[in-house]
């Protein structure tokens, strides 16, 4: 760990977050629409509590597990990533994305087994309300960890082909930022949809 | 510190976020039309009367019934919901043939209220718009509306 | 004006005027139907005047666009249009095929149009806001392709700035989505689904793209701010607006047949739709407070403001007043939808297009910057009659559907409809006179072209 | 358990967090594992995550050492919806 005295972003304090402002705005855009979301999920399991903890059941916690390790994993290699370019080691900083976005694979692929599984049954969105809350969430946050994936990717390309250094990095915490954000919403969605009950 | 919020992000926020939401529309639409069977009363329109609804929905069309009238809801607010008039009028075609035969069947003069045109309908394109409006009231909303009337 | 083509956004500016004339004068009738209802029967009735009331609006909220884009495309790519010929031979197509519409409308009855337009080939007809004749639709569609190759062929030239390319994703995304009004199936489910893929995506997608560039052209115009800042924000809010707006068309299919679940995205989503015209507000006010000059044309910087806080009332905030489902289950459908409908309409779309002729007008007739003191005080004048009018219009159908919900759809004994109409007769008389209110602020608006016309341009210095 | 100084924004600092996400995943796994349920349990398992969330914030997206208005979103973000949920748990017990 030769790395223990680099910083995340810049050494000194700031008044705004690392990466660009515009990406925040989205950011928080989205945490509003996820906010909204789980806090409905909860009021609606109110009003159908067994249906939901019956149907909870059904889910694989397993597979949970493995993507919340999964997703915090990335996280952290995205942590990793970007300490490497404050330090200007472009190469190091690929190799960790790409580490963050294999294990962004992982998780997709896991999901898309439960995915499978549930419709085998014949489950869609239509089943009942607790499927659809589970799928709908769940989807909703599958498409942003495909988007995620693509914004490290771009973020690889560009860090391979030398387009960030140790002062001009801005674009390596944007996508950092955000694959974030996708890691801390799940956070929330893992224990709210399948362990709560 | 405005030089943090830039322009290329912002736009690429735009085409990468319309693209995420357009995609994710498509997916729930796909998923609709895929759940649609159970709730589109579509059975009618493969049944017997099925031509006869075509016609009657026909019927609406050209005689610009949404111009006054609501149907599921949308529409003019200017004359009665009809989505569940079958409903209202106790799920009777006959009822509901003669209601449309009444009001377009009066005087041209004289009456100070909010009026149908007096279409000149056949016998016949009046069963076909009761089969219409029935068709329509066995559509799955919800539960809307709250009441019969509408 | 720098550039001579830029001369072909006037026909379109007139000729919208001509038809929002006509569009409030057949308000005027159905309003007054709304409380006598025999009146002009059977000549114009009810379901005719509302044609003509709402497909008046939408095209000449279209030309006011294709006005505003002849005239700030060239200006923003820096080069004459592409074929100004073209655009004012499209201008008479257009203005000759509405006016063929609506005389088709008014001189035989619907059923003999669709006889005569040919329907039956292909049945597209006799569906709200689509109710023009098929001919008429592929008219459109010819006109909105010519436009568009004119419009892309100057850009490709010329300069590419964000709000050029907004404008155009807005306006090929208009013509793309209006070909889903080509699609009428029997099944009436499917039938709405997708009708709602033209109105919805319309006025709550694409448009809000149209409209953003437009205010965004006008706002760099009049305060002098730097294009960077404003670009920026324009990106910004018509991101939010299609993040929030895509899947907010869930929040038309909570009763029509579609699948429960459209209940719970309809509504977070849609919840959320206030948020872009929020920031449009915050990013009008705030870039007319950074202002580098005081604009003689301050008249324009009026409707701009205006625009961006009435679109936010009437889209956002009285449109967020009945989105979310189980209140939409009691209002979906009353005169509450009609309320929202005229206050976003007017906030979001008349008055951006009466910005751009408002700004851009002075200048094709010849003047430098502004029209004169006489002329701007008048159109300040129509802006507050006409602003408030629509307040009052929307606050007394607000009043009718709040008390035709409660008596036609909440009390354990309800109302039939045309009882609980009768109820509501009182407000009926108010929002009529308020419309009567609204037709003098447009006459108003008309002479402001007019007197005054001769005198001097307002300087800066005679407003400071 | 991780103190201002030197290398609060170090890497070693969010390695141990990292690892104390794991952990904290697998408790929240092993009380569904078990099916342990009601109202005290969810609200602990809520205040893991809402706990979770918070390190990500401050220290993988670095909002520790922002100050002002932008220290605040994510933490905000994080009371909001898990205030409404605990409400709800608590209503449907």
């Amino acid at each position: 760990m030769t790395a223990t005295t680099a910083t995340i972003g810049c050494s000194s304090q700031s008044k705004y977050p690392s990466g660009d402002l515009a990406i925040w705005v989205f950011i928080l855009a989205e945490l509003l629409v996820f906010g909204i979301f789980f806090a409905v999920y909860a009021f609606a399991r109110m009003n159908n509590v067994e249906l939901f903890n019956e149907f909870q059941q059904h889910l694989d916690l397993n597979a949970a597990l493995i993507n919340t390790w999964a997703l915090i994993t990335s996280s952290y290699f995205v942590v990793r990533a970007v300490a490497a370019i404050k330090e200007g080691n472009s190469q190091l900083c690929v190799r960790w994305l790409l580490a963050a976005i294999a294990m962004g694979a992982v998780f997709l692929v896991v999901k898309s087994g439960e995915y499978a599984h549930h419709f085998g049954q014949g489950i869609n969105l239509s089943t009942n309300s607790f499927y659809m809350f589970y799928l709908s969430l769940t989807f909703f946050h599958f498409m942003h960890v495909i988007m995620g994936m693509v914004i490290l990717a771009a973020v690889a390309i560009k860090a391979h082909q030398g387009g960030y250094s140790a002062s001009d990095n801005t674009g390596v915490h944007t996508g950092a930022s955000y694959w974030h954000m996708v890691d801390l919403v799940w956070l929330i969605l893992f224990p709210l949809v399948y362990v709560m009950r | 510190m405005s030089e943090a919020f830039t322009k290329s992000m912002a736009r690429n926020i735009f085409y990468g976020g319309a693209f995420f939401f357009l995609l994710l529309f498509l997916a729930l639409t796909f998923d609709t039309i895929n759940a649609l069977p159970k709730l589109d009363n579509r059975a009618a329109l493969e049944s017997p009367v099925g031509p006869q609804i075509a016609k009657g929905k026909h019927l609406w069309e050209v005689n610009n019934c949404i111009g006054c009238h609501t149907l599921l809801g949308e529409g003019a607010y200017f004359a009665p919901e009809l989505g569940n008039v079958y409903k209202r009028y106790g799920s009777n075609l006959d009822a509901v043939k003669g209601r449309i035969k009444g009001l377009i069947s009066l005087p041209a003069e004289g009456i100070p209220m909010r009026r149908m045109p007096r279409f000149k309908f056949t016998d016949e394109e009046i069963a076909a718009l009761a089969e219409f409006l029935k068709y329509a009231s066995e559509i799955n909303t919800s539960g809307w509306p709250p009441n019969d009337q509408g | 004006m720098q550039y001579q083509s830029q001369k072909v956004a006037i026909p379109y500016f007139v000729g919208a005027i001509v038809l929002f004339v006509a569009q409030i004068l057949f308000g005027l009738i159905m309003g007054l139907q709304y409380v006598m209802g025999d009146f002009l029967f059977p000549e114009i009735p009810f379901n005719v005047a509302r044609m003509v009331h709402t497909n008046a609006l939408i095209v000449w909220l279209l030309m006011g666009f294709m006005g505003a884009a002849y005239y700030l495309v060239p200006e923003e790519a820096e080069t004459e249009l592409h074929s100004p010929f073209l655009a004012k031979l499209m201008f008479w197509v257009f203005f000759a095929a509405a006016g063929l519409t609506v005389a088709g409308y008014l001189l035989v009855p619907y059923s003999t149009l669709a006889d005569i337009t040919g329907n039956e080939l292909l049945p597209t007809m006799g569906r709200e806001f689509l109710e023009q004749p098929t001919i008429t639709k592929i008219g459109i569609v010819v006109v909105a392709l010519a436009f568009l190759y004119n419009l892309g062929m100057t850009i490709l030239r010329g300069r590419k700035t964000a709000i050029n390319l907004v404008l155009m994703i807005g306006l090929v995304g208009l013509a793309v989505l209006f070909l889903f009004s080509f699609y009428n199936p029997t099944n009436l489910v499917l039938d709405k689904f997708f009708w709602w893929w033209v109105v919805h995506l319309w006025v709550e997608g694409v448009w809000e793209l149209i409209l953003g560039s437009i205010l965004a052209f006008v706002l760099i115009k009049v305060t002098g701010v730097d294009r960077e800042i404003i670009e920026k924000w324009l990106y910004i809010i018509i991101a939010m607006a299609f993040i929030s707006g895509i899947i907010g068309t869930g929040h038309h299919f909570f009763w029509i047949g579609t699948p429960e679940y459209w209940q719970w995205w309809g509504s977070i989503f849609s919840a959320l739709e206030p948020i872009p015209f929020f920031m449009m507000t915050i990013f009008a006010f705030s870039m007319v407070k950074q202002r580098r000059r005081n604009h003689p044309n301050r008249v324009a910087t009026l409707w701009a403001l205006g625009a961006s806080v009435m679109a936010f009332l009437g889209a956002g905030v009285w449109g967020f007043m009945h989105t979310l489902s189980p209140v939409n289950y009691y209002t979906h459908g009353s005169q509450l939808t009609a309320a929202h409908g005229h206050m976003a309409f007017y906030g979001a779309y008349v008055m951006i297009v009466l910005t751009i002729i408002s700004y851009a007008m002075p200048l094709l007739r010849g003047r430098t910057a502004a029209n004169s003191e006489r002329q701007q005080t008048l159109e300040i004048w129509s802006f507050w009659l006409m602003t408030i009018a629509m307040t009052l219009i929307t606050l007394f159908l607000t009043a009718a559907g709040i008390l035709q919900v409660w008596l036609q759809r909440v009390l354990d004994s309800p109302l039939p409809f045309m009882a609980a109409q009768d109820q509501l007769t009182v407000f009926y008389w108010m929002r009529e006179f308020a419309g009567v209110m609204f037709l003098i602020g447009l006459l108003l608006y008309i002479a402001s072209f007019f007197v005054g016309d001769k005198e001097p341009e307002a300087s800066v210095k005679t407003i400071a | 358990m991780f103190m201002y100084g030197k290398h609060i924004l170090g890497i070693r600092a969010c390695t141990w967090v990292y690892f104390f996400l794991l952990v904290l995943s697998f408790i929240t796994y092993l009380v569904g594992q078990l099916g342990l349920g009601g109202l005290e349990v969810s609200l602990l398992v809520l205040f893991f995550a809402l706990m979770k969330g918070h390190l990500v914030g401050l220290y993988f997206m670095g909002l520790v050492r922002v100050k002002g208005f932008w220290h605040w979103p994510v933490s905000i973000w994080l009371i909001i919806p898990g205030v409404l949920i605990s409400i709800a748990f608590y209503l449907a017990n």
